[in-house]
């Protein structure tokens, strides 16, 4: 009887949290569709629509995010202590939501979003549901995936001053990884593709270079990227 | 000569500082979990000598060997799980759960088969846990087991328990036998609702798999003793009626 | 009651010395396996961290950045290798070969990233060896790495070469590249006639895969970059021969 | 050219590694082979003919054995300090090796062979090239799974004393082995199959038994198994 | 336009796919919970417990399935002709639900169940919600894998008829599944694991057989199998 | 008896499901051989001859795949209520049909083929025997994927106008997609590939661009993209 | 031209060796479908039928498979030399009919059918369309795995008599085996197994012996299996 | 006796058969190891080394093969008729000489080799012990794969006229592929890796034509492709 009750105990308890990831799992869900509908909005910049345009209908789903990640924390704080095991099912969407708000950032203001920013706009309070650091590293890899697309479209849509600002940015970004010592495979093999992404964005500044079609012939010690 | 690229390979000093703080977290973070691994190692590799202690009783020596065992146990408590409740105070306990699990897992097999050859029932993840408890400084949340590790520990203990059946057995101990394959079986049938709602199941149904064959094992082994006696009393027609196949009056 | 079986629960006694020579003998060495395991985890992990180091290099940084992971190499020499030589001290290092081979691999990467990019060339077995000799009590015979483990850490080296070459490009050090190129392509050459000779050739068969792609990978950046360079001439008409698209004169 | 050189010495090396463990595994082939013969000698026990006869039969192989042995050995000292690194190409024909000498021992004497013993009867040098500790146990485990077979058959032909011999020696060993802290993984499920072994023996000891057939009821503290 | 129309149309059908399968899903789960309680009170059989206590426990689960199945009809009934499309996301928990039934009558009535009855318990209607024939068989294999345990407990309990019920039961069962010809899949591999659950049971008639234990308790001549 | 006649039916109802199964079988074997021709012919569109020659080689093949597709669905019918259920034996083959439909519409009129109009091509009647949705999705993927081989190698044969026009397509053709609320499966994995080669087709554009090659010859402040 | 040539020439080559193999993979699979139906009769064996009507009805698919062999024979002889070419599509069927063969030969001689006599019963012709020697061998390994079941279940149906005989041939054929130099390959593995096999009859003959129920009565000192 | 006599005859055939595959695969451990030397010898053409030196260098292995392969004609002709019974012995390192022959023979020659030509070069013929036609064509294939690696690191030294050249020859090749209706099997996954060959070839050309470096240095309107 005492086994049976234990056992009892233990279904009821895994229960309990099969439920809780049940939850958990449903707000992920939409917070994937969330991020979805601000990446599609997003792309447009890929078609040269004004930066404003584009970041305010993408800044429309922020709340929306924000209101999703208390929903998250409170059903992560009723099992006190166990933010970790729960963790891989949403730790994706948290990574795109970096990536996105990186995204945002950099085109709004030309600097890197930091870990705390990303938390600050989430309303995530580090002390009790935070943000993991590797998912913010991870995330910030992403972005960096999309940068090689964003200068190859703005050049082709006559922005010629585009590749000296991102490279600048991604050239920053890179060495800064490199003070890491990564374990994790996953997240090196995303910083391992930064390297492409930098030499892409080369290259498209380089060709801008050579036809002398960059406004500025000298990209050094260019602290302007932030006047834009 | 001009080059082209930028000369900027130092970033910029406010992003190098957010990330000298990310790259110190990580380091640190690095180093706990290898201390974690090793830790883990240990307890596995002592908590499997407590189990072939176990496995050196027979009818005779019960007491002797099952008093070594627990001293052992404890010995394994004290100075190697120690060391891990050390290493994790103040983290989230399932943030490394994976550099740590193998360990605890074997000790909850080492100490809940102690627990069954001395007492005959099962030892508790609370009772676990409350020993555990000392070990913890009193100011931070203490180290406890949690329910999966718990479960997992448990279902390699029916392994175990299959080859004590099998040895008791051989030793004469029918009833000891049997009382094994009802504890193992009541075990199996309580787990068969518990595994589907584990964290991960995929782990525990090949486990759950192996479980059923040591039961069939203990079972086909009292099975094959069960015929076997059931020979004696036509053929030799005793009326010494406790003379059973591999009777064991001296048990309990 | 009389029971059939036999109450013989202590073997002969002479069987019983010979087992527990057995059992001394199989602690004692099981024991040296778990701690040579942990010196190569923390050989591997020291190692790892070299690497990082070396990733960190940039055009105007070589110098310094190489001086520290050179020291931190030699740290990990001084201070795990060193516990790896104590342990195995005496007995044969084939034996617990698969207990510290991984650790080995990856120091062996480590030292020969560190020598490619401070001289320009492989460190060979030889040297590696030699400077672990002063690590070994001179009266027993000195742990030297085996063709093996080496052979294994340098297929790895070829993917940290290709990282490093990705980056020098980036850095518009193409020549240094190229170098790379030229010395990743003659260590695949030189193991395509080896690597089925290995003890366990199907492991190297895809470390020798994977291989395959850093070299194209390492080409295939080479020829986007000549390619690309290849525009400047006739569109600028510039008569500064030296402006090659990344040019990197302050190499070497 | 220091490149090539060096690696012109692996190759080099590798070969010889090569071309021993080649002619390693051409004496571990006729090792093999001759056990298959000295097997097939032995099993022959199972048919009842006198253990003399299928004892000396064996025995002729023992001399073919100690020559491939010495042979192995000379091979494997020309690599010195590299026992192991050969060791899996005659670890499972040592094994065999064992478990033909341990049954055929017992058959003479009643008695376990011992480590030292083995390596005698082969003409093994510990210090030089001796007899791995494992492979002995392993081969003594695969002796113990050919008692019950032969208990069976000697039952069938009418030696009813036989069981309680086989049962005291086995008793004796399994007990033996319970000292030992196993870690490696076939060894112990070797061992595993060794309870197996016994119990099939009791069985049969006890159908000996109620059936009056034994000799001699009392199995206990008996020690005349070596009088036969 | 067109394509935009064509577009709006998948999203809204892909949508209703999606959320159908999801709902087949849960239902399906909660067959599953409850096969396991319904599993959980079968195994007291192999502790000796009574038989129709043990059933009665068993049979409080059929309502909810039957209650589970008309939902799971319902709702693959609003997709018409669509059965196998979604087949696959419940045919395992149907397979189970035959085992546990086909064990059950076959504890209660020594028969195999057949496939209407297995519809008929569940409140199934083959024209519009069926079992699926392939369904069927698995189960019934899958319930033969129960029998050989059964057995060697029912002997250990003193049962000794057992066993040639339950070879009369799985010979004949044998032999009608021999009769289809089933093609080189799931099924085949199932049907011939049953082999061996009935050269099991031989083996246990066997013993019984041999020692005098079975019903008729004369070990020669007896050849009541053929006769029933 | 009940079994028996039981085993019979199921027999009879097994047979007839896997002869019905090879003749499907049979039938998608040979529309994958039509589609092998098919699009061998249409490879010739990558060495730049002209595309009315290459789409009338390959419109050869419509009328047999009809044929067939009318054969295909002769036999479904057969079996009513059950298309789904022998689904997974020709759905490949249909994927390869609507992406070699889908390119050749594409290549004569710069639309989209839709889903009715693959049917109508086919000769398929969607209230009886259709074409999936998902299939048609994944087909145009499939179709996509062929878009950059056929950019590049067109911008090679100095048809500098094709970048645009294929980066206007493909750019609607993934906002599309973006519409639909894809579940994780093998559509969601295939339309993640349509990104690459979205990029790989911009990128194509920016270099024709950069050179002054595209038709407007002009780099700067192009914005003919959107204009169309 | 020369190039063209080649390849039309080759396409010829390949569809013709295609076809061959669909052809004799047609007939393999017919048969595979004969021996089931064979084996099934056979298995009728198990329960006691007298052996005379049991082998009536097997043997009446022998000229069915002799008939199915002789098509194969002639696809076969079609492409010359090229007998192993095709071999592995039918090498599976061939062991099961020398299985089922020498099951049916021993039953009714007890002798063990030999490799000639098996080609004589299929019409095979060594020089021209034989069977191969391991196919043979192989097909007397699962041949032997049939026999511990037939002891079982006559021993079960009172026939006490029947382990000696099959212990006898069992050894016999074992010993037999041995005398061949097995590489380390499929046969040697089945041929390992039949040591299993072996055992298991010398248990039931020790279960019949013990008890008096041999047909000599007397447990006591019997060497009757050698004298046969 | 009879038995005893076949087993004999058996045990002379299997040891006959083993040791001609033992020295079957001793032949072939050579030619692989000659091949590896040879491909070895190849792999300078990537560092630009002269064609005419990197050929005389490995050519120097076409006679060490020529003699393995006449090496091997004996041994396999010592077994009539059971060409096929061994062919998996030494069909990889075959495919391995055809890659390297066919690869050579394109360097020095630009065309493909054709069958008959290997043949040659290795002294085979085609009556009693030739090549393989699938064996060569997945030869072809291995060779295919080489091509992109070497047109990458031709541009790089700057041979601008590489991409043109290779890019023909491998349109062509894939074309003749076409014809053949490949089954599903290894050859056909070869062949469709290919296409991938085929598409990395147009790309480099694609970059080299863009820029205005292909020979005729004209990136307008070039047609010079299909004018070969
Ligand atoms: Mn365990
Ligand atoms: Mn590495």
């Amino acid at each position: 009887a005492a086994v049976e009750k234990q056992f009892d105990e233990f279904r009821h308890r895994l229960e309990e949290s099969g439920s809780l990831r049940d939850r958990i799992r449903a707000v992920a869900t939409e917070i994937e569709s969330t991020t979805r509908i601000m990446h599609s909005s997003l792309l447009l910049i890929h078609q040269s629509r004004p930066i404003p345009e584009v970041l305010e209908k993408a800044k429309t789903q922020i709340d929306v995010l924000k209101q999703l990640f208390s929903q998250l924390g409170e059903i992560v704080r009723e099992s006190p202590g166990q933010y970790y095991r729960y963790h891989g099912d949403w730790r994706t969407e948290a990574q795109q939501v970096v990536s996105l708000f990186g995204f945002m950032h950099w085109l709004e203001t030309g600097d890197l979003i930091i870990h705390t920013e990303v938390e600050e706009k989430l309303g995530l309070n580090a002390s009790e549901f935070g943000l993991d650091v590797e998912d913010y590293l991870i995330g910030i890899c992403f972005m960096s995936n999309e940068l090689p697309r964003y200068v190859v479209n703005q050049v082709t849509a006559g922005d010629y001053d585009c590749p000296r600002k991102v490279l600048k940015f991604l050239t920053d970004l890179h060495a800064s990884f490199r003070l890491l010592n990564l374990r994790n495979d996953f997240l090196r093999k995303k910083f391992d593709g930064m390297k492409y992404d930098l030499r892409r964005v080369e290259e498209v500044y380089y060709d801008v270079k050579i036809r002398g079609l960059a406004s500025n012939g000298d990209p050094k010690g260019d602290q302007t990227i932030q006047e834009t | 000569p001009r080059s082209i690229t930028t000369e900027a390979v130092t970033p910029s000093s406010s992003m190098k500082d957010s990330f000298s703080k990310y790259a110190e977290y990580l380091n640190q973070f690095n180093d706990k979990r290898e201390r974690v691994v090793k830790a883990s190692r240990d307890i596995t590799i002592n908590s499997k000598k407590v189990i072939f202690q176990v496995h050196r009783i027979s009818k005779n020596n019960k007491d002797e060997v099952l008093e070594k065992a627990e001293k052992d146990l404890s010995t394994v408590k004290d100075q190697h799980i120690a060391r891990l409740v050390n290493e994790l105070q103040g983290t989230d306990f399932w943030k490394l759960r994976r550099a740590y699990s193998p360990g605890i897992q074997e000790y909850v097999e080492a100490a809940t088969l102690c627990k069954f050859c001395t007492a005959g029932t099962l030892l508790n993840l609370d009772e676990i846990n409350a020993m555990l408890l000392p070990l913890s400084d009193p100011s931070s949340e203490p180290l406890q087991i949690n329910i999966l590790d718990y479960i997992l520990g448990l279902a390699d203990l029916t392994g175990e328990l299959m080859r004590l059946a099998i040895g008791r057995i051989s030793d004469g101990e029918l009833e000891y036998a049997e009382k094994i394959c009802r504890f193992v079986r009541e075990i199996y049938r309580e787990l068969t609702l518990v595994a589907p709602k584990m964290d991960d199941s995929s782990d525990m149904k090949t486990k759950m798999d192996v479980m059923l064959q040591s039961v069939m094992k203990i079972e086909n082994a009292c099975f094959s003793v069960h015929v076997r006696g059931s020979e004696y009393i036509p053929l030799i027609g005793s009326d010494d009626a406790s003379y059973t196949l591999l009777g064991v009056p001296d048990f309990e």
